[in-house]
């Protein structure tokens, strides 16, 4: 048992309308309930949930804002997200629901090297 | 070396395949499964009403044997389960629903389960991202 | 017998291919409504949005406003050429083609 | 105009929210729905057992009320529902399973019910792809 | 009724190993067997449906092939492939399963204007 | 602590963006391992199975011949540097690596 390993997990694949979106936070907040640190890396379509103003209940869904914004209060502080997936989409950091680190790609492959459990939702 | 598996994707899903494939190949070759975990799509292998065309291989049957035979905890996550309309018979009760479609040896449970396989495994893998 | 024809998209152009087969193959006086995640494609200063502005001019484009606004997008920032509509002008549109092709 | 409909995506899937603002938008505008059809993962549409969190919409309950509300042909595309363990009664006594998770108003049938609309519709409109 | 529409069915998304792929041909049978006259255009990860010598056995699905050979005794004739998808994959028309019409994106914008109805799956 | 990593990927190069994506953050000592319809990835002649080539040498490719085979992939026109692998070898290879990471 190596209870302290630090996990990093890479949101890289849901746009906020998935319920899978949902699922990944899910196991992020899953982690850090039980006092596993964990990191956190939007990629590609995993980086639209972090766009402001997203009047998601015009769709009858949950905002996913107040998952994202829980994730400090349950001690998940290192949140990281992909340049590369942002300019792709046009977008610039800064203006996000919450805080994220901009990394990119050599950054990104340091975080997977020095992170010891690295899961991709 | 101990492996926790996770799939995410269903049985319509090649990965339903594969992750079998190596669940089997990992005890063959001497190592333990600490943990299989069934999250998203792949909650549906835990239901005992999928009927498959004869020329087609079920899964779903597959998996149960698999896991029956080895004596493996396989956990689907309850939550994923309960969207997904896979109950067993206490949740078909605690919801109201007429029937149950799933049961031993499949367990529903919570994510923690997948946390505690992470921290615990010597080695994980997912399957169908 | 030549027919006129609604493209309607629902995936990401970021993430998916068929946003890109469509726009090979549409046909000037067809037209294209972006729904569901497919509104991703208004995103500002993207090679989806610029694809778009290059298309005829005889081709017009739709956008369902509240996938638009649910996902974020500022409306003010949306090309002038994309009209935002509703379901019950979505019916109409169908109407209005002869038939619809969902990618 | 009369419009057939067929969706392809599972409830958890926007399009499965999607084809029924649109089939409500249909009748609201006066027209006429010829048939409905599900087909691939949205045959889980059909399924009573699904139990959503409160505060997330259950789109399976609204369809069938939807189809209930308005007397509309609803089918299930019999092949995909079984693989995908949807069966009703007829279906789970043929395959002799315990229970079955679906009924009324989902009618399980072949795939030639959405040549035949296709067919027959003014127009078809297919979501979910 | 116009029971003699031309329809035109787009298989474009499913490489043959997704149960969807049968799917899709399922439905040029089943409209073919109720006399629609259908024709098939595979487009996308679609085209990989016609490579030969796939042997599928070895993960343990059928053919995709004898489903494809098919078509043809069904009356389904007007099989359509598009060049842009194939060049993509850098296959060339002319050594597949079943014979296909290799069409530009010109063509394709043709012929679905010039049928009747018209599925992607 | 830094450690080694395989990366496993499923998805066709063509239809997701995954593919590239690891190509974009792999380092120098890790291996990649292309199972289901990833091994699309080495159809002849494509950008896909050239952004392999380049790849620096340090990085081990791999890839599951069964599911190679079975998408009539033909195992003479494989890159040489990419070594076939069954599943018992595959958990041999997950062993070996610090850690696997399922794109």
């Amino acid at each position: 048992m190596e209870p302290d390993l630090k996990s990093l997990l890479v949101i890289s694949r849901q746009p906020p309308t998935a319920i899978a979106a949902r699922e990944a936070l899910d196991l992020a907040l899953a982690a850090a309930a039980f006092g596993v640190p964990v990191s956190l890396l939007f990629m590609d379509a995993g980086v639209l949930q972090l766009l402001p103003g997203q009047e998601s209940t015009l769709i009858e869904q949950k905002p996913v804002a107040s998952n994202l914004q829980a994730l400090p209060m349950f001690g998940v502080e290192d949140l990281f997200v992909c340049q590369h997936s942002l300019a792709e989409r046009g977008l610039q950091p800064g203006r996000f629901i919450i805080n994220c680190k901009a990394v990119d790609s050599a950054e990104i492959a340091t975080l997977l090297e020095h992170h010891d459990q690295v899961v991709a939702l | 070396m101990k492996f926790a598996i996770a799939l995410l994707a269903g049985p319509q899903d090649p990965a339903a395949r594969s992750a079998l494939m190596f669940a089997e190949a990992v005890l063959a070759g001497g190592h333990q499964i600490s943990r299989l975990f069934f999250y998203r799509d792949a909650v549906h292998l835990a239901s005992t009403l999928g009927v498959q065309p004869q020329d087609e291989c079920d899964l779903a049957r597959r998996w149960k044997a698999f896991i029956n035979d080895n004596g493996l905890d396989a956990v689907v996550c309850i939550a994923a389960a309960l969207r997904r309309g896979i109950l067993d018979a206490a949740e078909a009760d605690r919801w109201e629903r007429p029937v149950a479609n799933t049961g031993e040896p499949w367990v529903l449970s919570g994510l923690g389960q997948w946390v505690d396989a992470l921290q615990t495994a010597d080695r994980a893998v997912t399957f169908g991202t | 017998m030549r027919s006129t024809l609604l493209h309607l998209l629902r995936h990401a152009p970021q993430d998916d291919t068929h946003f890109a087969t469509s726009l090979r193959v549409i046909g000037p006086e067809q037209g294209l409504l972006l729904i569901e995640d497919a509104v991703y494609a208004l995103l500002p200063r993207t090679s989806a949005v610029n694809a778009m502005q290059l298309l005829p001019a005889s081709i017009r484009l739709f956008a369902l406003e509240s996938d638009v606004l649910a996902r974020g997008l500022a409306i003010d920032d949306l090309p002038q050429r994309v009209s935002l509509i509703d379901y019950p002008d979505m019916v109409e549109l169908c109407t209005r083609y002869d038939k619809v092709l969902s990618w």
